[in-house]
């Protein structure tokens, strides 16, 4: 796991029940705190919902790119075709039809490689946000990270113990 | 931290067109070389341009004494072949002329001699057209006049030895030409 | 003219060629990229006047290929003979050329010539000087005292005659020996006229036409001249009364293939057939030969084994045309009674009045002295009454039958010289070789015929150390002195030129006038002649041995008497009845095929009384049953590396000779299988065209109308060959004016659909059409097409641009066999369906409407070659222009077309380099291109003028009149692909016989 | 037909975990053995096309007019093959379907690697490999463009979106299970699994877009399945070649492909599962749906077969009707019959469930269903070229040293990647086997949403 430099202060609980982490995530906006980070090992709707994020602004990506892709193919097959004008077959020299399928094929590409751009670039992949994190939440654990000072912290401890942690522990 | 992927992502676009654009090449350059100053076989080490057995200077024959390229390239405007001068045509003028100074008489002492135990000079070849490209040097002569030559080898009387001074196998700095005087570019008028 | 073009004797020519060979673009292996590597160009040390680098200068000169002395025209380009062409002011010719002739070139550059005077000691040959090799000849001569013969096969002219007093002068004797020397025809002439002569035959006059097994469109007589004036006589002229053609053989040659009727008798029955025809024909005609031997038709019918009515009804039509012209003398027709039968012949055309007509005595085509002469020199050799022997361009070894025991004789004589060009059989029996300069490198003339001088002149230094055979002997005799001293002419130049004018007035004007016209040209005056015999014995001569074949050995249109073995060109152009490229074959009937249950490819042993022979089987249905084929020509032991070792020499099953010729035909063999197979390395797939319409035909009688292809499909009753309808047509129509011309004129500009630009289209007429394959070797020279040899051609991947497909139509339950002849070429569609796959626009459409194939653009995805409905796009596979023209061959390479290298598309390009340097001839003239400015190769050497090419936008070009013959049609029209090529329906002088159904029967 | 239901899940998320990562563990001697004679394979492949480069194509058994035979064939072989993949991993994603959970990964691998085979064929098979790029667009000094209208152009494309588009796909959904694998091992393997995981940690920031943008990406390959193979049949259908020139090629081709890959798949996960001991996750459930597909694409074959016979012969077009004559009764018979027996006829078996669930039943199937699809393309190309319109042309030929030592040597390709693929990473998908085993709850009446 990667290290770094600064370490955000916080707490660091590990649920065994889904139940009992997605309770406390909402307990815990409910009391307003929007800096929660919830570690987990599967695509799971429960601490999605839990967590209530937004759709995620990636569809943007796609659509742009693809978008893109259909432009790209379509203005760069007729520009060529114009650019040095060669008769095949007796078909015109701008022929729409046959450059469909390339039309097609960089729409999906450029419009899939955006995405993945923006995966990367929207969620913190590549980006070490330098919070606690712990090698079981990619097996069967649940992680609920809040970012605490010493002040909060103690409160922020029992009420994750209360709500049936397995485990607490405080990173400074 | 999201500002800079932003500018990698400008970077990257621009990277692109920047290649697009290199991939055009640019015109004929002019070319260089010192105004007929007495040199000797010797300086031609220093110049462009091969070394040849014999060191003819272009920059004498044709610009000094302004003999016309096709008087010895004779065959420039009828045929798709320039000409090289035989030996004779070089004697027409040397068996007189002998050269005002050492270095010249010793240069062309060597034409005689190759005229007299007949052993042409062996050249050495400046421009060398690819072999698929049939270039009729008539046409572009009858197209541009009998000055033409120095579009593409460049202005010879002004080189002591003459050098390649257009890639002529660069096919698009033919075409340039081409359309700029929105001429011909069928394929099969050069390739067949 | 060529002695002020040398370059100095230091610089070897041939590196000096090449170097200027690569100074000129083109003549080199394609490359990629450009050429940075040093390259040295080396000048003239004197320019000549007659030779400017990149233009083309054109010699007159003639053919020594055969006797027929046809005229030639040879490029030269940077001094090094690129291309024969025929000598257009040339009256045997009229500027065709046969493929042999045009192979001509790669004798001149054949790595099979001897490169040096050379003696053998011990067995091992040893190069010497040619000072020490003349020395050594007089010497010998010398001591020979008289004892001397000279074998040659000089054509007659001035230097046979000169060769002729030399010889008497040393005491010698000369004898002129050539094969295939129409000994039966001069017999029969001299016994019936009198004259000891081969008259010459106007063809174009005749209005019926029989030939008695004589191959006169390939290797009878002067054929290139007959199939000339026989596409004239036999091909469809509007408002021209079409000839007939009638051929009596065992086997079709491809002159019977061309015939309208091909009847098959049996060999030897010829004589009783043209005597019974002689009779029927008086009878009609009311006239009568007193003292001719009188066969009556049903005995003629008996000995033929054709129909009484059959050969009646061919009497009299024959007898209802005037004048009409009879042939014999054949190879293939050539048995011991060979003779009996010319002398029957001559007594029909006689009958018919034709000699004097079509038959005039007179010319005196070029002959040897025959076989006999070269007989009775055999026996003195063997006797020991020959001290020295010259041979003297001529290979005896080979070309006379081994029971003759040339070899042995031969080898009896203590001392054998040979001037001959090739290594060849009979040089390397020999002690003393003394290479001749190639015709084209030396001075010399031809008497073809009476009145018809061609001259030959040297077009290049050349390419050995070979010497003039005129020089050999002038230097011999001024070194032996004695009673050669005479000859002391200071060249044999000078002897020729001082000659000539003696021979011709008008001094040095005459000479240059000769020169440029390639000699000179009177007509020869015909003599009367009147009968002086009419004794024929109408009895067919016996057959020697036992076996229940009769053997038909018959000269090879490409090999000829075996000459033509070491030139690729040759070898790879199919055999225009076979299609089988490289290979010796036996020809079997599909009857004896089917009794003898043999396979095509299955190896037979052939044994004849004096021998037996190894060969692939070939099924061919233009044969008797009782009657194998085989082609003459291959089987050589030495001449070369594309030669030795390469089929088999059918002469081996021959006996000894007694008459005055080589009775071909004139032994029965014995056929048995063996479990050896081979490969046949012909180049057709299907032989049947299955009904798809590629070689089309309409009887006379339509083509007389005017009818169209489909018109006369109805007429005859059979269903007319799909077409598109012309709704579809319509709808098609979009792509020319619709969808290009919305392209705001561009696609107008680009594509040639106005008349801005010329756009090139050629129509073949398949009723002049022969098959011959003439086209095919000039299609080789001229494009640079590399040969790919046998193991490539078993792959079917040769490369002709050019070929001549054979279809088989009919032949099913007794109906006759028919031949179609398609040359096809790449038809430049206007919707060519190879343009749009290629990935790179090397396949395009030029806006001249050409079908332009970039080579150096191409990459090779081969996906043009698949989408060709033509099939006549062609791969280089491997390296075979590194394969195909090894030193000196390259020589030959033209310098305006590029050489494909490996993994490279190719295909006809229309001669785009013609075209393309007519038009800088134009431009540089201020003028527009004429109709004929462009010729193509294949056009220009057609002996049939079946080619006719021009700019279709051009409304008074020839190629349009042609076009718009209403026997015009589209190979594959309902593809629309829009081809660029038309070809006009062949005439049948009957019913077409109805098309095989799809799927019918094939031949694998 | 009889479904077998899905078990219910038996493990835990723990069990998978460590199950999956088990089968990371040290190579076996078997494994070895396995892939020396892969890469030797490959080997051979590399010393065929060395010599071909040296010395030209004509090393084939090419014989005009055969100007296409087995390295196309073999190219459009692999291209197929590389359908099942995508088709499973995407589509049946968009559909939701949960048995294509435990599978997915290993056929989406094949797929990678199947086309990363037929991505050589272009180069291999031109004339003139050494400039094999001027079929791309870029910008030369020449100023020449390629031919748009040309479908090996779309070829080019289509592949190479292809390509480019499974890849992304593969090692996007690799990311949360490398890092599993990260969090479970130690000493370097940590460190090149943590460098591979792109520091995934599987917070909900990153699931959030991760989730969304994967549904996108199988919504962007899904179309991409059926379009490449419709695009490599173009490169025939458009064509005037009788044989070539039909309508019904693209579908064809498209089933055909799935065919083929589902056949790979169980070539390749009937010995892959007992090895890796996988049993309990790739289980009859899995076999049995993905023989229903290949029952059903089979089918769709056994269509297009009939249909292509019917339409020559209902056609009435004498050049169609030689073709397919010669097709069945030519020369080259033998070929035309392996097609229809292998693909049309033995896919019919699988109508017995006995049969869909009999591992070694299937395995040999699916050798039938390679050998069977290979002849295919072979008989198609082939066959059709060899006869068409003009019939002095007419020939056959004969596959020679090189053609076979090339198609070994893709064999060999494909099988080194997929080896050493199935050895370093999770070739079952850690996370999505996961999303179907709920996890343990405290108050089981608390379960579901507020």
């Amino acid at each position: 796991m990667a290290k770094s430099s600064k370490v955000t202060a916080g707490v660091l609980a590990s649920f065994e029940h889904i139940d009992a982490a997605c309770d406390t995530i909402r307990a815990l906006r409910a009391k307003g705190r929007k800096d929660i980070t919830v570690y987990y090992s599967h695509p799971s709707h429960e601490l999605e919902e839990a967590c209530g994020h937004a759709v995620s602004p990636v569809r943007l990506f796609t659509l742009i790119g693809g978008l893109t892709g259909t432009t790209a193919a379509f203005s760069m097959q007729i520009w060529m075709n114009r650019d040095w004008p060669l008769l095949v077959g007796g078909k015109p020299i701008v022929a729409i039809p046959a450059f469909v399928v390339i039309g097609f094929e960089l729409t999906v590409l450029i419009g899939a490689l955006s995405t993945l751009f923006g995966v990367f670039f929207l969620s913190s992949i590549l980006r070490n946000k330098g919070v606690t994190y712990d090698g079981r939440f990619s097996d069967d654990r649940i992680g609920v990270f809040v970012p605490a000072g010493p002040d909060q912290a103690p409160a922020l401890e029992r009420m994750f113990t209360d709500a049936g942690a397995v485990e607490v522990k405080r990173a400074a | 931290m999201r500002k800079s992927a932003w500018i990698t992502l400008a970077a990257c676009a621009a990277a692109i067109i920047a290649i697009a654009a290199a991939g055009r090449p640019s015109g004929a350059q002019q070319p260089s070389g010192p105004v007929g100053v007495v040199l000797t076989a010797s300086d031609s080490a220093a110049f462009k341009g091969p070394r040849q057995p014999v060191y003819f200077r272009h920059d004498v024959h044709s610009g000094q004494y302004k003999i016309s390229c096709q008087y010895c390239h004779y065959s420039a405007a009828v045929s798709n072949e320039p000409g090289i001068p035989s030996m004779q045509t070089c004697m027409g003028c040397h068996l007189i002329i002998g050269g005002a100074d050492s270095a010249n008489q010793l240069q062309i002492a060597l034409v005689r001699e190759s005229w007299n135990t007949k052993k042409p000079i062996e050249w050495v070849r400046v421009h060398s057209l690819a072999r698929h490209v049939h270039f009729p040097h008539s046409q572009h002569i009858k197209a541009m006049g009998p000055n033409a030559c120095a579009t593409c080898h460049g202005d010879v009387s002004r080189m002591p030895q003459v050098y390649k001074v257009n890639n002529i196998n660069n096919m698009g700095w033919c075409i340039n030409c081409h359309l700029a005087r929105n001429v011909n570019r069928d394929c099969t008028a050069c390739h067949y | 003219m060529s002695d002020e073009r040398e370059p100095s004797s230091d610089v070897s020519r041939r590196r000096f060629l090449a170097v200027l060979g690569t100074t000129s673009a083109g003549a080199v292996a394609l490359s990629g990229c450009s050429t940075e590597r040093v390259e040295k160009l080396i000048p003239y040390l004197v320019q000549s006047e007659d030779q400017v680098p990149g233009i083309p200068t054109w010699y007159a000169s003639t053919c020594t290929e055969c006797s027929a002395g046809c005229g030639l025209h040879v490029r030269v380009r940077e001094g090094r003979p690129v291309k024969l062409e025929g000598n257009p002011e040339h009256p045997i010719n009229k500027g065709a050329l046969c493929a042999r002739g045009q192979a001509g070139l790669q004798g001149l550059y054949n790595p099979g010539r001897v490169r040096a005077p050379m003696v053998k000691q011990g067995g091992a040959w040893k190069e010497i000087s040619w000072d020490d090799a003349i020395a050594l000849l007089a010497q010998k001569i010398g001591a020979a005292g008289g004892k001397l013969a000279v074998i040659t096969g000089a054509g007659r002219g001035t230097f046979s005659s000169f060769l002729g007093d030399w010889t008497s002068a040393a005491g010698g004797r000369v004898v002129r020996y050539q094969p295939f020397d129409l000994e039966p025809v001069r017999a029969a002439n001299a016994r019936v006229f009198g004259r000891d002569e081969i008259p010459a035959y106007d063809f174009a006059a005749a209005k019926y036409i029989v030939s008695f097994g004589a191959d006169f469109l390939e290797t009878f007589g002067s054929s290139t001249e007959y199939q000339l004036a026989y596409a004239d006589a036999h091909g469809f002229t509007p408002g021209r009364e079409a000839a007939k053609h009638v051929y009596f053989a065992p086997r079709a040659s491809l002159t019977g293939l061309n015939a309208d009727e091909w009847h098959a008798v049996v060999p030897g029955s010829e004589t009783s057939l043209a005597l019974a025809m002689a009779g029927v024909l008086l009878q009609q005609r009311g006239g009568s030969v007193p003292g001719m031997p009188s066969v009556s038709v049903d005995d003629a019918a008996k000995a033929t084994g054709l129909s009484a009515e059959t050969i009646t009804r061919l009497a009299k039509e024959f007898a209802s045309a005037s004048p009409s012209l009879a042939v014999a003398g054949g190879i293939g027709s050539q048995t011991a009674g060979a003779t009996e039968l010319c002398a029957a012949v001559n007594l029909l055309n006689f009958a018919a009045g034709n000699v004097g007509q079509t038959v005039r005595f007179g010319a005196d085509l070029d002959h040897g002295d025959g076989f006999g002469a070269l007989e009775a020199l055999s026996k003195s050799m063997a006797s020991g009454e020959v001290e020295v022997v010259l041979v003297q361009e001529a290979n005896p070894v080979f070309t006379a039958p081994r029971a003759t025991k040339f070899a042995e004789s031969l080898g009896k004589v203590p001392f054998k010289v040979s001037t001959a060009l090739y290594f060849d059989e009979t040089a390397a029996a020999s002690d003393l070789l003394l290479p001749s300069h190639h015709a084209l490198e030396r001075w010399d003339d031809l008497n073809a015929r009476n009145g018809v001088w061609g001259l030959m002149q040297p077009v290049l230094t050349p390419v050995f150390n070979t010497m003039a055979p005129g020089d050999i002997l002038l230097k011999t005799a001024q070194k032996a002195g004695g009673s050669l001293a005479k000859f002391s002419a200071a060249s044999w130049e000078d002897q020729l030129k001082s000659t000539w004018q003696a021979r011709f007035p008008g001094g040095d004007a005459m000479w240059r006038a000769a020169l440029a016209r390639g000699g000179v040209y009177q007509d020869a005056v015909v003599v009367p002649v009147t009968l002086a015999s009419t004794d024929v014995t109408a009895a067919a001569a016996a057959l020697e041995g036992t076996g229940e074949f009769t053997l038909l050995p018959y000269a090879s249109s490409h090999y000829f008497d075996g000459r033509g073995a070491n030139r690729p060109w040759l070898a790879e152009n199919p055999d225009p009845v076979t299609k089988i490229t490289w290979q010796s074959w036996v020809e079997l009937s599909p009857e004896a095929a089917a009794r003898l249950n043999v396979r095509e490819g299955e190896i037979l042993k052939v044994t004849s009384p004096h021998g037996s022979v190894e060969a692939a089987a070939y099924i061919y249905p233009g044969l008797r049953a009782d009657v194998i084929a085989m082609p003459l020509g291959l089987g050589h032991t030495e001449l070369g590396e594309f030669a030795k070792g390469r089929g088999v020499n059918y002469l081996d099953l021959l006996g000894p000779v007694s008459g005055a010729f080589i009775p071909y035909v004139s032994v029965k063999v014995q056929v048995e299988r063996t479990p050896a197979y081979r490969k046949v390395a012909k180049t057709e797939g299907n032989t049947r065209q299955l009904g798809r319409g590629i070689a089309e035909a309409m009887p006379l009688v339509h083509a007389e109308q005017g009818l169209t292809l489909e018109q006369s499909a109805k007429a005859a009753g059979h269903p007319a060959h799909e077409i598109n309808t012309p709704r579809e047509l319509e709808a098609l129509q979009g792509w020319r004016e619709g969808q290009v011309g919305r392209e705001d004129g561009q696609g107008r500009r680009l594509g040639n659909y106005v008349g801005e630009h010329a756009m090139w289209g050629m129509a073949v007429d398949l009723s002049r059409c022969t098959g011959c394959s003439a086209c095919v070797t000039a299609c080789y020279a001229e494009n640079n097409i590399a040969w790919v040899g046998e193991d490539q051609v078993l792959r079917g991947r040769e490369m002709s641009w050019m070929r001549i497909e054979r279809y088989w139509e009919g032949g099913f339950d007794g109906e006759p066999i028919e031949a179609r002849f398609v040359p096809l070429m790449c038809q430049h569609c206007d919707n060519a369906p190879c343009e749009p796959v290629c990935p790179v626009y090397a396949a395009y459409h030029t806006p001249d409407g050409l079908n332009g194939q970039v080579y150096n653009r191409c990459v090779g995805t081969r996906y043009c070659a698949n989408n060709c409905p033509y099939k006549v796009r062609y791969f280089n596979w491997l390296a075979y222009n590194k394969k195909a023209f090894p030193e000196p061959l390259n020589l030959q390479l033209n310098p305006d077309v590029t050489v494909r290298a490996r993994g490279v598309m190719e295909k006809c390009t229309f001669c785009v380099q013609r075209i393309r340097v007519a038009q800088h001839v134009a431009k540089l003239e201020d003028r527009a291109l004429r109709d004929g400015d462009v010729v193509t190769a294949c056009q220009q050497a057609c002996p049939s003028r079946a080619i006719t090419f021009g700019d279709m936008h051009d409304p008074g070009s020839a190629v349009l009149k042609v076009k718009e013959s209403p026997r015009g049609y589209h190979i594959l029209e309902e593809i629309n692909v829009r081809p660029a090529v038309t070809y006009l329906a062949k005439v049948l002088r009957r019913e077409p016989v109805a098309h095989a159904a799809a799927g019918g029967e094939e031949q694998h | 037909m009889a479904v077998i239901a899905q078990p219910p899940p038996t493990q835990t998320h723990a069990d998978v975990t460590r199950d999956v990562v088990g089968t990371l563990s040290p190579a076996t001697k078997g494994y070895n053995l396995m892939l020396a004679g892969a890469v030797g394979l490959f080997l051979v492949g590399a010393v065929t096309f060395t010599l071909i480069l040296r010395d030209g194509l004509g090393l084939a058994g090419y014989q005009p007019p055969i100007f296409w035979s087995v390295f196309i064939t073999t190219f459009v072989f692999w291209v197929g093959i590389g359908h099942a993949g995508t088709l499973i991993s995407a589509i049946l994603f968009l559909f939701r379907s949960p048995w294509r959970t435990a599978v997915y990964r290993a056929t989406e691998a094949m797929t990678v690697f199947a086309v990363m085979t037929a991505g050589l064929f272009p180069i291999i098979h031109i004339g003139r490999q050494w400039i094999f790029y001027w079929l791309l667009p870029y910008p030369n000094q020449r100023y020449l463009w390629p031919n748009f209208k040309s479908p090996l152009v779309w070829d080019v494309f289509a592949i190479g979106t292809y390509l480019t588009v499974s890849t992304l796909f593969l090692i996007f959904g690799l990311i949360p299970d490398v890092a599993a694998v990260r969090d479970k091992v130690t000493g370097w393997r940590k460190q090149v699994y943590g460098a591979l995981s792109l520091n995934w940690q599987g917070t909900d920031n990153q699931w959030r877009h991760y989730s969304r943008a994967y549904l996108y990406l199988a919504a962007l390959a899904a179309p991409l399945v059926l379009s490449v193979h419709s695009v490599v049949s173009w490169d025939f259908a458009s064509s005037l070649i009788p044989g070539w020139h039909g309508t019904i090629f693209a579908p064809y081709f498209v089933a055909g492909a799935i065919y083929s890959g589902v056949g790979m798949v169980f070539t390749l996960l009937i010995p892959l599962r007992k090895y890796l001991k996988l049993e309990h996750m790739i289980t009859d459930y899995h076999f049995d749906n993905m023989s229903k597909l290949t029952l059903f694409t089979g089918t769709i074959l056994l269509y297009a077969y009939g249909m292509e016979y019917f339409v020559a012969w209902y056609s009435g077009n004498t050049f169609e009707q030689t073709t397919f004559w010669r097709r069945a009764f030519g020369p080259g018979w033998w070929g035309g019959w392996t097609m229809i027996i292998c693909n049309a006829g033995v896919s019919q078996l699988l109508w017995f469930r006995k049969i869909r669930t009999n591992l070694t039943a299937l395995f040999v199937i699916s050798i039938f269903v390679n050998i069977g699809m290979w002849f295919e393309r072979y008989v198609i190309i082939v066959s059709s070229l060899s006869n068409d319109y003009i019939p002095y042309a007419w020939d056959t030929m004969t596959p020679t040293w090189a053609d076979w030592g090339i198609l070994a040597g893709s064999f060999g390709w494909f099988g080194m990647w997929f080896l050493l693929f199935a050895k370093n990473f999770p070739i079952v998908a850690i996370q999505e086997i996961k999303e179907f085993i709920p996890m343990p709850r405290k108050h089981t009446a608390s379960a579901g949403h507020h």
